[in-house]
């Protein structure tokens, strides 16, 4: 396979200095802390600075950070190119919705099986697919993401085209979680989750066979290591990330409807992840910001704000493909 | 008989690769396969691996069955690899690399990861000793931060062998360890090997083409030629068969350094 | 209508569809073929085809009308810019990539398509553009049949492309060259073909015929917008699939093959209209699943 | 924040010197929210213009409440649920005193929630499907009639047509699928037969084996619920196969563009329409003034976002303040208001209280009023 070709040896110089950074960070941790607890400060502060359009926006881009860091695990770490992630994030949304509106189950209640049927659907696709070469895959997954907008747009229970309304608003100890506020502090707690989730498997025995599959599959099986499962595993640790920002972006809007999971749903995600810097936690936050932050700061630019994402994503491939997050240096 | 391969036969296409291959190794053996360019000796280590499936034949380790078993499989079971053209995760630190290889001696999932749970942080510390043993046995602790890709070829290929001893193998199978190699690379390469089987028990098959080191190291030799085992024994006996010497000079071979 | 009319004017519609499935689905598979790239921007060729052909007609169309006639000028005009195109994009974005991990190269190609739909939109401001000509709806019945001079003239004219492009890869120097590429590029490098210039050539026919389908497909449905390349990338890549990628003739045969299963998929009962792309992605993924080098496609090498 | 409060104690404080200068009262800020990117961009921008030319009318009367002028602030919302809960959250927070807007359904109901939570006035000028009734907080009004009333007008024109086998096509979006089902069922209620109730996605050129199947399925009429792109496609490939029934479509098909694509196909096609401008007899004057300031004619749905736009200001009025629950009430009690479109009047659910649904048949490139 042509991926553990090295790329040009100047990065990678800069590259080895990164992973001493890396290890060094590791034995100082209270410059890291310091920064951590900085950058919760903001979070927790900010929606009480900014207007409610502000706090919309910035939730908004508190999920993404969410989705993009699931789908990160599947790009990034594993390298899997997945075009129909906004799947996942749609079995969590419409499970959520059909449990808690149609069958009336209290909404903590739900989300294991949301969680569990986000599990399932990467099992279901994921299975077959994940010994096919990585672009038929990539195909497979987008057909995977049309299959799943279709069937909630054609079936009853899915409410149709027009989705599903008037999804309950979660209670949390006897408060309603309904204010953009709530909602807002909901998205950071989770988005916050994730990042130390996505810290944690980066550096565990999973995240390292992840990136040895992604490099050279068969050097990897050759250390012992099942590709199959190993590939499986990341797929389904997306698909759960992806759900349970489903999940909320569900009781948050109240209404969910299939026009929200569509191909370019999917391609924005990934957008974001590959603007950051795949496999790169920080980066693909930032990734996630951008994407979010820019078409609403390029209001005013109509439909020329899309052409500009695309070219960008384009001038990014071609000179910078490792992101836009900068490689540390020593 | 450690690893014990019986009427093992391949073929892609029509073409026959390996031919009723009748095969061992012995437990706490250093043994080298040797033959011509295109004898299919690659081919018959990718077959002990699982890489490759064979039509006929069967092939054990300690008598159990390995045929038809992925190559994942067959690595937990005890047979660890190099690659002929080095294969290591070039954009992943020394340490790292050689982390593969206890991959298959550990079972922590996502699960664990993310809640940090203390079995999985004991085993996490295991990972890392383990790993820094082998790397330490190889003699390369020094650069267990740098990146792989900067490695000087001869690091690079000790790296590989350190990252199958992470395995935790009965037995190891070098492919060509010494190419690209000098001298005093073979020689330290030739002490490694020997540690290899006297610290740790481990059994060794190499393919070689430098005949001196295989000369140097082997106490057993089995010579492939056109898919066929033609011979084996001591390195004596094999340096003084005439098949074996027809089997090289059939073709011109500069690399015939006997 | 009876059983059997139905059921050959599900042929013909069939066909039809095939035959616009199988030229896009040529694009696909030759630069599949040559580099192992899945082209994601080929659907917006046609789209960029469509639109540039659509240009061309209103130029030319003082001179030869609005017909037949002019619609092949303005499809040869298209072919000519968007083959130029194509062989731009190979350039721009594609050729640098050659090397790089395949995972890069696949976002590369979804930009440039998201590139392309992005312009289009924008230059279009979303609108489906009126394709207008003077074709008329006429055609012939042969009992219930029908068949409109426009379908006949649509299929004669791929048919006759396709001809011509099987032509072109089995009798000619560069044809062959193509072939030799598509098997093994160093070995071409060393007995001195200019690899370079056949994958240009390929990418300059493949997107060449995907702006022909495009133009010709304005012309029959009467209007274009940015986002008709999308769904029709992702069925000509299903038939080149279905017809094994890297196969010229599996791409045509898959093009028609997916054209009849549409065609007769929204018959069957319980899969109504509404299903009808959940069975074509179906069909996709069983195929992709349980034989991935399709009906004409060859194995791939082994591993390692 | 503290800089606006400043500037509105000044303005208050010269309104008490001066009593009814405009230049000094403190304007009223009105949210417009419609598509003005995507494929729905036209519609949107034509609801716009329309809107503006309402407030710029208004002013010039001298503005409201006694001389304070309306300042408009937009919304794009590209006819997508994220983006105009975006939109609809950045007029919330400029802290607009009301709404006027609201084209695609699916889009238009996720905004309710945000306006019933920040208590702002809305008045939907276009969006009507049933499915906006249950979400509204009660704070919104939708003058526009609701698919329901749009059913009922094709039902009757159809049974008016000695029709029994009808064929409906929409398009799979929430609009679409709506009227296509309160039709479906309110056809079956007649006592007639639906011979083909089917699904195009959007984009999809071929419909042969659509069309295959809807004359296959012996239908006398064909009702295309969807928007006037694909539908243009549908019809003229329809007529191409021979298909001598009636063709109707509803109103998201009725801009002028239909004939664009299905050409001569379209003519004799009907449309089920709100009241556009053309037909309106009020609407001489807006006509030419929209012209005279857009250079463009006025867009099928218009009339509406000017009698919305009407409709908020004269609210406004009758409640005496911008406070949300007297706009709101004052919207309640709105009792035949009439401007462009005819008389408002709404519901319990805040809907229009009559149908508004005129029937339209395509002749000669152009919409022109059906008289049985």
């Amino acid at each position: 396979m042509a991926d553990s070709t090295p790329s040009t040896p100047p990065d990678e110089e800069r590259r080895g200095n990164a992973v001493q950074r890396f290890y060094a960070a590791f034995e100082s941790p209270p410059r890291r802390r310091a920064l951590h607890l900085l950058l919760l400060a903001i979070l927790v502060v900010t929606p009480w600075l900014a207007s409610q359009y502000m706090t919309v926006i910035l939730t908004n881009a508190l999920l993404y950070v969410v989705l993009c860091l699931g789908l990160n695990v599947v790009v990034g770490y594993a390298g899997l190119l997945d075009l129909g992630y906004a799947a996942f994030f749609a079995v969590g949304a419409y499970t959520i919705g059909i449990l808690t509106q149609q069958f009336g189950i209290n909404f903590w209640a739900a989300i294991p099986f949301a969680l569990a049927a986000a599990a399932l659907a990467g099992v279901i696709i994921g299975g077959p697919t994940l010994r096919l070469r990585s672009d038929y895959l990539a195909i497979v997954t987008l057909g995977f993401g049309e299959i799943v907008r279709f069937s909630a747009r054609n079936l009853e229970i899915t409410g149709g085209a027009s989705g599903l309304s008037h999804i309950p608003e979660p209670t949390l100890l006897g408060w309603y979680i309904d204010s953009a506020i709530d909602f807002y502090y909901v998205f950071a707690v989770l988005a916050v989750l994730a990042y130390i989730a996505s810290q944690r498997l980066f550096d565990s025995r999973l995240g390292r066979a992840w990136r040895y599959v992604r490099h050279d599959e068969d050097a990897a099986e050759a250390m012992g290591i099942n590709r199959v499962a190993v590939k499986l595993a990341a797929y389904i640790t997306g698909a759960i990330f992806g759900a349970l920002g489903g999940i909320f972006f569900a009781v948050n809007l109240g209404a969910i409807s299939p026009e929200s999971f569509s191909f370019q749903q999917s391609v924005l995600i990934l957008l974001a992840v590959v603007l950051g810097g795949m496999g790169k936690i920080p980066g693909v936050i930032l990734g996630a910001f951008i994407v979010v932050l820019g078409p609403e700061l390029l209001r005013d630019f109509g439909t020329l704000r899309l052409l500009v994402f695309a070219v960008l994503l384009l001038l990014i491939m071609l000179f910078r493909p490792s992101g836009i997050w900068p490689e540390k240096r020593s | 008989m450690l690893l014990q391969l019986k009427g093992v036969s391949l073929s892609f296409a029509g073409n026959t690769v390996l031919d009723a291959v009748d095969f061992g190794v012995e437990r706490g053996r250093i043994q080298s396969l040797i033959g011509p360019n295109g004898a299919g000796k690659t081919s018959l280590f990718n077959v002990i691996t699982g890489f490759y499936r064979p039509q006929l034949g069967e092939i054990s380790l300690d008598g159990q069955p390995l045929i038809k078993r992925k190559p994942h499989t067959v690595t937990r079971l005890g047979i660890a690899r190099t690659f002929q053209n080095v294969r290591l995760f070039h954009e992943m630190s020394v340490l790292e690399n050689v982390m593969a290889g206890q991959h298959c001696r550990s079972r922590a999932g996502a699960l664990a990861a993310v809640l940090r749970l203390p079995s999985q942080r004991a085993e996490e510390r295991r990972i890392f000793e383990t790993s820094l043993e082998c790397l330490d046995f190889v003699g390369l602790t020094a650069y267990r931060d740098r990146l792989a890709t900067n490695l000087a070829y001869g690091h690079q290929r000790r790296v590989e062998i350190a990252r199958a001893l992470a395995t935790e193998p009965r037995l190891l199978l070098l492919d060509e360890p010494a190419a690209g190699l000098n001298s005093g690379e073979k020689q330290a390469l030739i002490e490694l090997i020997q540690r290899i089987r006297d610290a740790r028990g481990v059994s060794v098959l190499l393919i070689e083409h430098d005949m001196s080191l295989v000369m140097n190291v082997s106490e057993h030799i089995s010579v492939l030629d056109h898919g066929s085992l033609i011979t084996e024994g001591t390195p004596q006996a094999v340096q003084n068969d005439p098949a074996v010497i027809e089997a090289y000079l059939g073709q011109d071979d500069e690399e015939l350094a006997l | 209508m009876a059983w059997y009319d139905l059921f050959l004017q599900m042929i013909v519609d069939g066909l039809v569809l095939g035959a616009f499935y199988a030229l896009v689905a040529l694009g696909y598979t030759m630069v599949f073929g040559v580099i192992k790239l899945l082209n994601f921007a080929h659907g917006d060729l046609y789209m960029t085809g469509a639109f540039v052909g659509f240009g061309a007609l209103s130029l030319v169309s003082g001179v030869f009308g609005a017909g037949w006639p002019g619609i092949f000028i303005a499809m040869l005009l298209s072919m000519l810019a968007v083959g130029c195109l194509g062989v731009v994009i190979e350039r721009v974005a594609y050729h640098p990539m050659l090397t790089a991990p395949r995972l890069s190269i696949l976002i590369t190609a979804l930009a440039v398509s998201l590139v392309l739909q992005n312009a289009a939109l924008t230059l279009t401001g979303g609108q489906y553009t009126a394709f207008r000509t003077d074709l008329g709806f006429g055609g012939f019945s042969l009992g219930n049949l029908f068949l409109s001079w426009n379908q006949i003239v649509l299929v004669t004219t791929a048919a006759v492309l396709m001809i011509a492009l099987e032509l072109f890869v089995s009798k000619t120097l560069y044809g062959r060259a193509m072939r030799a590429v598509a098997i093994d590029k160093d070995m071409c490098r060393m007995l001195g073909i200019n690899v370079s210039a056949v994958i240009a050539i390929t990418f300059f026919i493949g997107s060449g015929l995907a702006a022909a389908a495009g133009t010709m497909a304005g012309a029959y449905y009467g209007s274009i917008w940015y986002f008709m390349g999308f769904l029709i990338g992702l069925k000509a890549f299903t038939a080149a699939v279905i017809g094994g990628i890297g196969s010229i003739t599996g791409a045509m045969l898959g093009g028609l093959i997916l054209g009849l299963l549409e065609s007769f998929g929204t018959h069957i009962p319980f899969i109504g209209s509404e299903w009808k792309d959940v069975f074509t992605f179906t069909i996709l993924i069983l195929v992709l699943v349980l034989k991935p080098t399709g009906l004409l496609g060859k194995s791939e090498v082994e591993r390692m | 924040m503290k800089k606006f409060v400043k500037l509105a104690t000044v303005a208050a404080a010269v309104n008490l010197i001066t009593a009814t200068s405009a230049w000094a009262a403190e304007p009223i800020v009105i949210g417009m929210q419609a598509p003005t990117t995507g494929s729905e961009a036209t519609y949107g921008q034509d609801m716009f213009n329309a809107i503006s030319l309402a407030a710029e009318e208004i002013n010039a009367d001298g503005g409201l409440l006694g001389g304070r002028q309306i300042e408009l602030v937009s919304g794009d919302t590209a006819c997508d649920p994220q983006q105009s809960v975006n939109a609809a959250s950045r007029l919330a927070s400029q802290e607009v005193v009301g709404v006027v807007g609201g084209y695609c359904s699916g889009a238009t109901q996720p905004t309710l929630k945000i306006y019933g939570d920040a208590d702002i006035p809305f008045v939907i000028v276009a969006a009507n499907s049933t499915q906006l009734i249950p979400a509204n907080p009660g704070n919104a009004f939708m003058i526009n009639s609701t698919g329901a009333d749009q059913a009922k007008t094709a039902v009757d024109f159809f049974a008016g047509q000695d029709i029994d086998k009808l064929a409906i096509v929409n398009q799979g979006d929430a609009y679409s699928q709506d009227l296509a089902d309160l039709t479906r069922d309110d056809w079956e209620k007649a006592g007639h037969t639906i011979s083909a109730f089917e699904v195009v996605n959007k984009g999809e050129q071929d419909f042969s084996a659509l069309v295959n199947s809807i004359r296959n399925s012996g239908a006398e009429a064909v009702f295309w619920t969807a928007y006037y792109a694909d539908g243009g496609l549908l019809i003229r490939q329809l007529r191409q196969r021979g298909f001598q029934g009636i063709i109707a479509v509803g109103d998201g098909s009725n801009s002028p563009q239909l004939f664009d694509i299905a050409g001569r196909a379209a003519e004799g096609v009907y449309a089920f329409s709100n009241p556009t401008a053309d037909f309106l007899p009020a609407a001489k004057t807006f006509i030419s003034n929209y012209e005279t300031a857009y250079d463009t004619a006025p867009g099928p749905y218009a009339p509406l976002a000017y009698d919305g736009m009407q409709l908020m200001a004269w609210a406004i009025n009758k409640a005496g303040s911008t406070d949300a629950d007297a706009i709101i009430q004052a919207l309640a009690s709105a009792d035949g208001e009439a401007w462009l479109a005819g008389p408002i009047s709404f519901t319990p659910q805040h809907t229009l209280a009559r149908s508004n649904f005129v029937v339209l048949e395509g002749q000669d490139g152009k919409w022109i009023r059906y008289q049985p």
